[in-house]
């Protein structure tokens, strides 16, 4: 078993006393899919957050390609660090992208950050990174503005990868796309994973798209991890009462709403 | 035939930036007391608008063609108080109810106001009827949540409120926008579970929209899908999902990831969803059609009755029999 | 290469068309036309705005003299020329001193959050106690009258106002994910608030400086009215309301309307022109479908 | 609920606090010493020196001093006019219910006229919106001092309507000399008060909840009435309030336009004439009336609102 690019031991953090997250620990092989699950208020986000440092754990600890970073970074060099290794893309394609910079631009200061590449070489790989998530040489040059939901959230994969991280967490990236869409985008993030090997961690409360996309699971709940496993494990036979309601609560063929006498909604 | 609700040949356009700018087109289907149908389709196919022109509340300068009948009165001709009656029968749960709720006047407020104005029932009266569905829509102490206000409830409460108003209006069909696209799945399925309940036991008519293909086949009679201001198929729901005569219902199905098994690869449609004032000549979805020909981009495909439903292409009969083989 | 400028040609043209309507351009030629006036005038101007001629006090319009004369005999049309300048260069030293000062303190509060953030917040809180017009008496009577302390203590009077809609402008686009993605790619925040942030308030901080040009036109001329500001006889707007007052009683208007109306043109234009420019920030966005779920 | 108003009065205190010291504070920064600051460059015999060391206890140190001004303001001892040697608080007494008057006359002009267009507009879109709208637009833009003596010329003047100047004696002879300086002063806050009101209605009248209660077939009479009306009642009352708190200091430009015989016009010639315990006095009054309005304002508008238990709105 390889080394984990990316481990999370005993995540805490809470807000203003409320608990947020309690207790996660989870850890991430290179160029492998792992999936958290669980519905509003389960911490998800809260998790994704804190690993790229948008959030600052208020215990427990993050390492990831060998570093910690369960502090915030104490120099520019590191800051640009974690940068290269670790690159989050978000759920809301419409404000995931500066609107006064076309695609090129934004993907092309990423890449002066983060690489030695002149002008010319900065080009190239803009246009390499644009076939990645399938975007032509148009796309690229226009305003954000004039780019469907599906299009935006393919720059911000390529932005996001142009950092060359280990690293990708999708934090609700194909949630507010249409099915046709959310296919196109589930396929390019299957293309991107086999063609440069980075390491995915899916934040979702589709059950569906994860088993499309994740090797392995963990499921959240209240802010704490219920279960965990493989994929085709945990949603086949799922163990923990949570998880199999999660399952249960899917719409698909046969499926018949079933109203739980037990727990009457409670505020 | 006459249903309890009629859609004939129904074009909205809405008053543009430039030009009037098209968003329903030629739009028919109707619903059977008791049925429920669903509405399928992505975002700018006009699913919304369908159910904004029943109750007759677009925006200024929209322009109706067609007609919309309700068991038989044409909605067209009504006017001030007969237009509120009919309104106040065909009650809307909409997606949002933290917006679709007036967040400054209590949930009582909310529940009772069209009792006691359509009913001139007693504030008292009212809201024991109010306590009395809320209680029956799965809302614990109906009494203590009369008194409090919409930003006091979460999201699934809140849009149980929702239901039970539109439930006071003892209505005999039921529009539903997108009940539960904005709640959590499993309260999603309590929600969807309270609904059909309550709809199967009073016998009501619903037309429930979705973007969610097989949450509408798993609660409604029929499925009708849309694309770019059309309805492409409507078709009974089991054999819709089973199986799809129209290349769009197809393609939507394939897209979708399966909670079953995994794939290498989704089946994808190129493109992406079209508006109605985008759709091109001919059948709307040959931009986007992996079986289009030139007919296809002559003449706009009459929607025809096939099996169990209808369907709006040229080349079904074709493509049935290729997949068959 | 071309193929991309075309393109970007036609973007941008798309995001000007629908911009400022008929009206706003309207309110925008007023405006550059007294820019101009203000610039230019003093010297089209054939007479001396200062030179009074008793003779002809509360004169009638003559050959040379388009507009009449004061109480004084003063041509009053080279005193409106003149007084443009004045008029206009106060509110606009008004505008850049607390427009400066408000977004900066706005964007610092907003980007470091916490304890900064609500200590600005309070300070701006007590710093509303202060209307504009009595904090620049206040001043006037510390430092004499004159039109430095008054734009000093409009300025100051007005960061609050300025910072405040800044400020919630600021958090808001702090916490989209376009921003944060910066921040996570490792670019430093005084980067990504020159590059990103600031830029894209530049349409809110346009819209709200031509609004703030507006009141403090209006506030300047009081102070000036009241004696505080612009000191006689230097021409300017509202010390020529206020001279011409005693003309208004003995049924001689032409000098305090004529000045007042210049106010109220130029007030309503640059009024105008900032609605226009905050309605075209309203971007218009295709419905946004969200599914159920979203962020924990 | 309580939590909230004891913070609110806590933020007052704060308030009241800081502007006092900025009032008092704006006299030590002066150029030049405390005294003669005080006497305002002019040269006073040695007895007058003598009091005014005494009454301000120039011979203190700065916080002391603040101490001890503050205390005494408190008592209502605002130390003594230099040019008219009298105790600055009963000048301010004998002038205050000029100025009270006129800005409560202004108020109730401010919210009948600018509440009562603003719905207008709202209501009846087309016509007789455009009129409001263009005509709030240039009203707006009229400086009160250019409306004043706009006013003056036509109904003063040219009418021969109203009196020009003075404050009048009796209850109907001072209403009658306070109209024109309450229009004057009513008239861009009327206008800022109907544009507000045009657009929170129109807001309200556009959001999803309105057309909840339109599809549900409730009359729209009501609807206008029960909702978009009552929930614009909030943004509504906040902005009136806050306009009605600015003409506490826009007063002073039409007492002087009028010659009326108010605090505002008193502090322009105090400032002038450089007689700083007036100046002081009156800031600190005016300021300290401008923060309580606005504070019950802004509580008030709170209250309306069921929503505030989550906090100060932004």
């Amino acid at each position: 078993m390889t080394e984990a690019i990316l481990e999370v031991e005993g995540l805490h953090k809470t807000f203003k006393g409320a608990v947020a997250v309690a207790d996660v620990s989870f850890s991430l092989r290179p160029g492998a899919a792992l999936a958290v699950v669980g519905e509003s208020g389960s911490g998800k986000t809260t998790v994704a957050r804190m690993i790229v440092g948008l959030e600052r754990p208020t215990a427990g600890r993050i390492t990831a390609c060998g570093h910690d970073r369960s502090h915030p970074p104490r120099s520019v060099r590191e800051r640009r660090r974690r940068g290269g290794e670790i690159q989050i893309v978000f759920q809301d394609p419409y404000s995931s992208l500066d609107p006064r910079q076309s695609p090129a631009t934004a993907v092309d200061e990423i890449l002066r950050l983060h690489t030695r590449l002149d002008a010319a070489g900065r080009r190239r790989r803009v246009a390499e990174l644009a076939d990645l998530v399938g975007l032509d040489e148009r796309q690229m040059n226009v305003l954000p503005s004039e780019l469907s939901g599906g299009q935006r959230q393919r720059v911000a994969i390529a932005r996001a990868l142009a950092a060359e991280p280990q690293i990708l967490i999708l934090d609700e990236s194909v949630a507010a796309l249409d099915v046709s869409i959310q296919a196109q985008v589930l396929n390019v993030l299957a293309g991107v994973r086999e063609r440069t090997g980075v390491a995915y961690l899916f934040i979702s409360h589709d059950l569906a798209v994860v088993r499309q996309v994740a090797d392995e699971i963990v499921v959240m709940r209240g802010g704490s991890i219920v279960e965990r496993g493989p994929t085709a494990q945990v949603l086949d036979n799922p163990r923990h009462p949570y998880t199999r309601l999660l399952r249960t609560s899917v719409p698909g063929p046969g499926w018949r709403p079933a109203r739980r006498a037990t727990r009457k909604e409670t505020q | 035939m006459s249903g309890i609700l009629d859609i004939d040949h129904l074009t909205v356009t809405l008053a543009g930036e430039d030009r009037p700018k098209p968003v329903l087109s030629d739009v028919s289907m109707s619903i059977a007391e008791g049925e429920a149908v669903g509405l399928v389709g992505e975002s700018g196919s006009g699913k919304s608008m369908t159910v904004r022109s029943i109750i007759r509340l677009l925006p200024p300068g929209a322009r109706m063609e067609g007609n919309i009948r309700v068991r038989g009165v044409d909605l067209g001709t009504l006017r001030g108080a007969a237009l509120r009656k009919m309104r106040a029968e065909m009650p809307v749960i909409f997606q949002d109810p933290r917006a679709h709720i007036n967040p400054v006047r209590s949930v009582g407020d909310f529940l009772t106001e069209a009792l006691r104005i359509h009913r001139r029932m007693s504030r008292a009266a009212a809201e024991d009827r109010a306590a009395d569905v809320l209680d029956e829509v799965g809302v614990s102490e109906a009494r203590r949540r009369l008194r409090q206000y919409p930003h006091e409830l979460s999201g699934g409460l809140l849009q149980r409120v929702m239901i039970a108003s539109a439930l006071l209006a003892e209505p005999r069909l039921l529009l539903a926008d997108e009940p539960t696209t904005a709640l959590d799945v499993t309260t999603q399925a309590e929600v969807m579970a309270v609904m059909d309940e309550l709809r199967r036991e009073r016998g009501l008519a619903m037309l429930f929209i979705t973007h969610d293909l097989e949450l509408a086949a798993a609660i409604c009679d029929r499925t009708a899908v849309m694309y770019a201001g059309r309805v492409m198929e409507v078709r009974a729901s089991a054999s819709l999902l089973e199986r799809p005569l129209h290349p769009y219902t197809a393609a939507l199905a394939t897209a979708r990831p399966s909670i079953e098994r995994k794939v290498d690869r989704l089946t994808t449609i190129p493109g992406r969803p079209l508006s109605a004032f985008e759709a091109p000549d001919g059948c709307a979805f040959n931009t986007r059609c992996a079986h289009v020909r030139e007919s296809c981009r002559e003449q706009r495909p009459e929607l025809r009755t096939l099996l169990d439903g209808q369907v709006a292409c040229v080349r079904v009969e074709e493509l049935q029999a290729v997949s068959h083989d | 290469m071309t193929a991309t400028s075309v393109v970007r040609a036609r973007a941008g043209a798309r995001a000007g068309r629908g911009g400022l309507g008929p009206l706003g351009v309207t309110a925008a030629t007023v405006i550059a036309v007294a820019v101009v006036l203000a610039a230019i005038g003093p010297e089209l101007a054939s007479a001396d705005p200062n030179a009074s001629d008793f003779a002809h006090a509360y004169g009638p319009p003559t050959p040379g003299h388009p507009l009449g004369y004061d109480s004084q005999g003063r041509d009053l049309l080279a005193r409106l020329l003149t007084g443009a300048r004045t008029s206009l260069l106060g509110p606009l030293w008004v505008v850049a001193l607390g427009m400066t000062a408000g977004t900066a303190i706005a964007v610092v509060a907003a980007w470091r959050g916490g304890w900064l953030d609500s200590m600005v917040s309070s300070v701006l809180e007590v710093m509303f106690s202060f209307p504009g017009v009595l904090l620049a008496m206040l001043v006037a009577a510390v430092f004499g009258p004159g039109l430095t302390s008054a734009v000093f203590a409009l300025a100051v009077a007005y960061i609050p106002y300025i910072a405040r809609l800044v400020r919630s402008a600021a958090v808001a686009e702090r916490h989209k994910p376009y921003i944060q993605a910066l921040e996570v790619q490792g670019l430093g925040a005084f980067t990504i608030c020159l590059r990103h942030l600031v830029p894209n308030l530049l349409p809110l901080l346009a819209a709200q400086a031509t609004l703030f040009f507006g009141y403090a036109m209006v506030d300047l001329a009081i102070v000036s009215f009241f004696g505080l500001g612009v000191q006689p006889p230097d021409a300017d707007w509202g010390v020529m309301v206020a001279s011409g007052q005693s003309g208004v009683l003995q049924g001689y208007p032409a000098e305090s309307l004529l000045a007042g109306g210049c106010i109220v043109l130029l007030v309503v234009a640059f009024n105008v022109l900032g609605e226009r420019l905050s309605d075209g920030r309203r971007v218009h966005r295709p419905w946004r479908l969200f599914r159920r779920g979203g962020t924990a | 609920m309580t939590a909230y108003l004891i913070r609110r009065a806590i933020m007052l205190m704060v308030t009241l606090l800081v502007s006092s010291f900025v009032v008092f504070t704006g006299l030590s920064i002066a150029p030049g010493n405390p005294l003669a600051t005080l006497a305002g460059g002019r040269s006073l015999p040695p007895e007058s020196i003598q009091v005014l060391v005494e009454r301000y206890n120039l011979d203190e140190p700065f916080f002391i001093r603040y101490a001890m001004w503050l205390g005494n303001a408190v008592q209502g001892d605002l130390g003594l006019s230099i040019t008219l040697r009298q105790d600055v608080s009963d000048l301010i007494a004998s002038r205050a219910g000029t100025t009270i008057a006129l800005i409560i006359y202004a108020t109730v002009i401010v919210l009948v006229v600018g509440v009562a267009f603003g719905l207008l507009a709202a209501l009846r879109p087309g016509l007789v919106d455009s009129l409001v709208v263009i005509a709030t637009a240039v009203v707006v833009a009229v400086p009160p001092f250019v409306a004043a003596i706009a006013l003056i010329g036509i109904f003063a003047v040219g009418l021969g309507w109203f009196p020009a100047l003075g404050g009048g004696s009796g209850f109907w002879d001072g209403i009658r000399h306070l109209t024109l300086p309450a229009f004057a002063l009513a008239a861009a806050a009327a206008a800022t008060v109907a544009r507000v009101t045009r657009t929170s209605v129109r807001r309200q009248l556009h959001l999803e909840h309105v057309q909840t209660a339109v599809s549900r077939g409730i009359p729209y009479a009501t609807v206008v009435r029960r909702h978009a009306l009552r929930n614009a009642a909030i943004p509504i009352s906040t902005l009136a309030g806050m306009t009605v708190a600015s003409m506490i200091a826009l007063s002073a430009v039409v007492e002087r336009a009028f010659g009326l015989n108010g605090l505002g016009a008193y502090l322009v010639s105090a400032a002038l004439s450089k007689d700083f315990a007036v100046v002081q006095g009156i800031s600190l009054v005016l300021v300290t009336a401008f923060v309580l309005v606005n504070t019950l304002v802004d509580v008030g508008a709170t209250m309306l609102d069921p929503r505030f238990q989550l906090g100060r709105r932004s």
